[in-house]
């Protein structure tokens, strides 16, 4: 048993580090702070390119599509490389993990034609227009509607939680195309372009004063049937093959979140009542032990998913457990850390010690990582659901027409 | 037995409640946010002294009410229910002060510009590097005092500081009138509540009280700040309740579902134990009763639970919407860790909960 | 505030404490261990019959049912004072506590008239049968049927939990007499002969190894139909009555259960891993904290209800609390206290330190605690939905007739 | 990146978790609960030594397959699940201290007796008043012990027993042939696993490696150990899991319930924290990590955090049926006060995982 590289996989990494020492050497430190969107996209969109070129992009997709046909290890590989160096990321982890592959999967040849080349390329950028104010963990509650006219579909709605639509040129949007079916039968999903009349993108705010995501009105946005994904009324199910690549991405710690090592620094400096040095206290150490028990745990479920993958196997579904284990460790650890403090970790901004600060920042953003992608509540479903095998909750709109819904 | 608030309190309370629901809650608190927003509600403050609030505490004798605590509780449960953005809470914190400890002159320089609402007063206890409130580096002159105070609820609008440093026999109060001291705002997490750095350099004060009143009024301080963090609490168990009873997911309101009704129970089971140890501390302090240390620390650790967990929960339950920018869950997200804040983490009450039982236990002995 | 008496109330406690000194002396200490049945029976039917004598039974009964027609205030502090010495207790709590008012409240004339007095005296012993096998949290699910013959009912069925069935001369149970009907509209209640044919009671042994309930089988047991309490299909009803009075009596923490104190002690005899006293361990003392906060709350959260008793007034619904709290903190603290003892906290019986053998005690009975009278889950939605209002969970049976009903 | 058990530990986990369903479980594990009842099941043990378990892991030299530490897991764990009524776990753990530790002559004494399942040997740790493997009264005159050794598992049936006590650095370990011992029965919660007292009183012994293999032993035991937990909290698990598929409640499954499901999910995220840890331990063990310290002490929190849950919400969610005699959710709830007694509680562990964070952080400053 050991972390080592096969020797295959040790072979492309090594290739691979040799590339990007060669032509990552600009994104060596990070970039500078605030950003502003157009350079980001600039950035990211020369990156991209660069990438292209090279053969590192679509990494697992079919060659046919333009991929490179290699393995999920392969991605991961490059990943693990190309994070040790602060190249833009995010602009198109949507646009090609999930959007792309529903819209070769699912769409015609000419459309495929159309846009597949350009968005690897980076050419063009993809959002996913799913979520609604009232379809967000029932994402089958979608109320935007699509109604044909000749040749084309009229939409009419409002889609929330969309990332980077503001940069968006395209977005697959599932609507609601018969309201008398009951509310999983009646969707049809389209492409869209994004900067067509009638789209409107409004960014939201979140609690912690950040904007990642937005909202998106349709007034009458017209799309051609040639756009549509799948058939109609199979929108549901063409979401779910979408929604699969969700499930995946989302997972570990984020990068620079605090962790046990956190408290095990912040401890030694302030004091536990007794006086003496917090470390020295049991409670500090049974919270840096469930801390590091919690995420390291995490890292390692998703080392025995990775293993599965090296051998060519699929992973067990162990790695259902890593979001909701690693918010709410977030959330604990920040609470916990920020309570050691006292005063101090509650002054904020300029005045604010900056290993505090960003316990204040992981405090506030785990409450949103606890939602994102799966709240606590619906993963647990999953998890016993589908890896224990418990019955579902009672469903009891999933038979009536979607138009005669009376909530219970 | 007699468990329960008097009904003068009860009065008290309804009414302002009743007030601060009108002129306070998640609205004004909104406004109050904007980093232009003023440090107070000036109306809102003006006529609660006009409804005797501020003058409920202090004795008749300085133009107050001469009223018991219990009215400050149920002041500070409806000025935390409500997020009111004013300085009452403060005010009524430095007031017992004075009231427990505060020589005849003192209380005489002091309580009746409180009781009319003209001085504003908050608590300087905190420093940077301290974590609680046994710890503090002000050094006293005698006559003066030298250190940094800091967070400090309310500076800003405060004519005067309750602050505690070093003593004889280990920290104690002192007052320092504000007038030309030195202050400045801090940032804190709670965007609403003001906070400010009292750097005192040489700065005239006078002691208030012993080290032993210190600790006295530590106790009633966390009795007080316990029935602020029940109405906190409250209101965000409340917001989570009503939202559970209308948003609807998968065909049925989700306060149908297990997973989020047992959250809202664990959020009334939380506030009742905070609540019951709350009242015991009320009913220590009207008795003078040898329990209180003990009861006030339980009341501040059960209170801080409560309140962290439907702070957190309130946000978990609404979902998506709940971490917007422009949902009320922010409100009581980021005021917990005010109160917090306010007078020390739970690790150290829980600790001096202990210390006082030990104590009983060698006292039995 | 106060917890003083009222002083009408301390009169009573005054007359009261007086009495027991007077009449309690036997009981000053407790009883032998291991005292077989028939004493414990005999013992508790003499106190009984010294308390009626006394005019110390049926406090809040109305007159005309041979109660004193006093408050519960009254009840309460007879009680308070009754603790104080080691009279037999438990044989007619569930009788006079929860039968006999249903009796009253239901029973035709004839029947209050055979029953009550003798109940109320001691002579006559009473259980409740409602529980079944497959009808524990969902008590309307009961299969045990009663079915006409002329003036009389055939039961049929099997009841479980029965507290002092052995012992007791009737019960009154709850039986399906229209299995065509909805699951909580087709019961009807009846007193029974736990003496008559047909009717077998079996002891269950518990975990602990005490064997508290019983099981109780009915095999053609008759029962004339002016034993009937209410009407017939009203047996849903006339149950809740009876159980509101059981809510009420379930609650505090176990008269002799460890508490924080325990901890206390404990702690000062063994080490932390430091090798220091584990009292000076931050996460003992954080322990011991929760404790006193857990079990001194619901202390005082009962005396507020007391308060509004004193007062004339309905106690609040804070003291649902009560149960789901102590079993868990129960739980949790002997499970800590056991934990920080080693192998001394795992050796048992004649070979167990005192102290210990009772956390070992406490570790198996909570977790029975945590179940009897209603589990944490349904404690938890009692909270919830009479408490906060929110909705009842999805009842797929709730309007199907019991005999077609499939479970989903 | 391979990690994951090799192919041939993961078909000797088969084996014996298909012998030992079919031999094992809760039906001979209520037989063997009689107070008459033998000390082991003898025939299961003639077949497990028949079968190599107790070999797996001597070296060939010594008669045994020279197997790994995932070769020992594998059957800790279904010895763990099965609740098998045999000194299977006590003697793995005896060998690795064997193994690990011994003396070319002391392997050659017992490893081929226990490879061939001739010699059971037992661990005996535990004293009365030691909480965790740090404390140790027990004292060594270099070739004999005097102490008390309680409560130790399978003592009864064992040989040999591998005695922690004094040594020149701090404790160690020591081999007690126990021929002529002085032993006695204890009870204790568990009522299947049988434990005993081991006198000691100037009783030959021969010492076993020095106070770092005893350390060093600690850290495989307790890889061990957890795989054991790991074994029957899945199995409480899995007991839970069929229950709530099954029983009825208000019309339907209980399983239906996002209570009963997300307690289930609860104990299958646990048991994978566990699993991810152990394996981290069999990992290290193999290449001979550095990070085996922290890493074993993170398997056994993380093992008996798993083991409290499983054990304790099975009898919760099995509901009044789960509390009675007959039910076989006791056999779990008891043997997890078993497995915390079998090496340490979990807050000593916790301590030791820092401690070793600690010392990797002062190394790498």
């Amino acid at each position: 048993m050991d972390f080592n590289d096969a020797p295959q996989e040790a072979e492309f990494r090594a290739v691979v580090r040799a590339w990007l020492n060669e032509n990552a050497t600009e994104y060596r430190d990070p970039p500078p702070e605030g950003m502003k969107l157009p350079e980001f996209i600039a950035r990211s969109k020369a990156w991209q390119a660069k990438k292209h070129a090279a053969g590192y992009t679509g990494i697992t997709w079919p060659k046919m599509f333009g991929g490179q046909g290699l393995t999920p290890m392969h991605s991961i590989i490059y990943g693990q490389e190309e994070s040790r160096w602060h190249v833009p990321q995010g602009l198109y982890s949507i646009g090609l993990g999930m959007c792309i592959p529903t819209v070769f999967t699912h769409g015609n040849p000419e459309v495929v034609q159309r846009y597949v080349p350009k968005a690897l390329l980076g050419e063009e950028v993809w959002c996913q227009l799913f979520s609604e104010p009232a379809a967000g963990s029932d994402l089958a509650g979608i109320r935007t509607k699509a109604v044909r006219e000749g040749d084309e579909w009229v939409i009419d709605g409002q889609k929330v939680w969309t990332s980077f639509a503001h940069a968006s040129d395209f977005g697959i949007v599932v609507c609601r195309t018969d309201p008398n079916m009951p509310k999983h039968k009646g969707l049809t999903m389209f492409i869209v372009n994004m900067k067509a009349p009638g789209v409107t993108v409004k960014g939201i705010k979140q609690m912690s004063g950040g904007s990642d995501f937005n909202e998106v009105f349709f007034d009458g946005v017209r799309v051609n049937d040639s756009h549509r994904l799948g058939a109609v009324g199979d929108g549901w199910k063409v979401a779910l093959t979408t929604l699969m690549h969700e499930r995946l991405a989302v997972g570990g710690k984020p990068r620079y979140a605090p962790g046990y090592e956190t408290l095990m620094k912040l401890a030694k400096g302030v004091e536990a009542p007794d006086g003496s040095p917090a470390i020295g206290a049991s409670d500090v150490r049974q919270k840096i032990a469930q801390t590091y028990i919690n995420d390291q745990g995490i890292k390692l479920t998703q080392m025995r998913a990775l293993s599965a993958l090296s051998k060519g196997q699929v992973p067990g579904p162990e790695q259902s457990i890593s979001k909701v284990v690693v918010a709410k460790t977030m959330q604990d650890l920040a609470s916990f850390a920020l309570d050691l403090s006292g005063g101090d970790g509650f002054v904020a901004g300029a005045d604010a010690d900056p290993e505090l600060a960003k316990l204040q920042g992981s405090y506030i953003g785990s409450a949103g990582l606890r939602i994102a992608g799966g709240t606590d509540e619906i993963l647990r479903n999953i998890i016993a659901e589908r890896v224990l095998g418990l019955p579902g909750d009672m469903r009891p709109d999933k038979d009536t027409p979607f138009n005669q819904s009376v909530p219970a | 037995m007699n468990f329960d608030f008097s009904d003068e309190a009860k009065e008290l309370g309804e009414q302002a409640r009743k007030l601060l629901a009108e002129k306070a809650g998640t609205g004004p608190a909104r406004k109050a946010m904007a980093a232009d927003a003023a440090a107070m509600d000036a109306a809102l403050w003006k006529e609660i002294a006009e409804l005797g609030w501020t003058a409920a505490r202090v004795p008749e004798a300085h133009g107050g009410l001469g009223l018991t605590v219990e009215e400050v509780a149920q002041l500070a449960e409806a000025a935390g229910g409500s997020l009111a953005h004013v300085p009452l809470v403060s005010t009524l914190l430095a007031t017992e002060a004075l009231v427990l400890a505060g020589t005849e002159a003192q209380q005489a320089k002091w309580l009746p510009g409180i009781a009319s609402g003209e001085i504003i007063a908050c608590v300087a206890w905190s420093e940077p590097g301290a974590v609680s409130p046994a710890t503090v580096k002000t050094v006293s002159s005698g006559s003066a005092l030298t250190g940094v105070k800091q967070p400090v609820a309310d500076l800003a609008v405060a004519h005067v500081a309750i602050v505690a440093a070093a003593g004889a026999d280990g920290p104690q109060l002192y007052i320092v009138d504000l007038k030309g001291a030195q202050t400045a705002a801090v940032e804190t997490v709670d965007l609403v509540r003001r906070h400010g750095k009292l750097t005192l350099d040489n700065t005239p004060a006078e002691a208030l009280g012993n080290a032993g009143d210190y600790q006295d009024w530590l106790d009633r301080a966390a009795v007080i700040l316990a029935y602020e963090a029940i109405g906190t609490a409250g209101a965000a168990m409340a917001m989570t309740v009503d939202y559970a009873k209308t948003r609807v997911a998968f065909g049925q309101k989700i306060g149908r579902y297990q997973a989020v009704k047992h959250k809202c129970a664990d959020m009334y089971i939380k506030l009742e134990l905070a609540r019951a140890h709350a009242l015991h501390g009320l009913a220590m302090i009207g008795t003078n009763g040898a329990e209180l240390r003990q009861v006030a620390a339980a009341a501040r650790v059960a209170s801080l639970d409560a309140l962290a967990y439907c702070a957190e929960e309130n946000v978990q339950l609404h979902g998506g919407i709940g971490f917007t920018w422009e949902s009320d869950c922010q409100f009581y997200y980021r005021r917990n860790r005010a109160l917090v804040a306010a007078l020390g983490p739970r690790g150290w009450w829980a600790d001096r909960l202990v210390r006082a039982l030990e104590q009983r236990n060698s006292a039995a002995a």
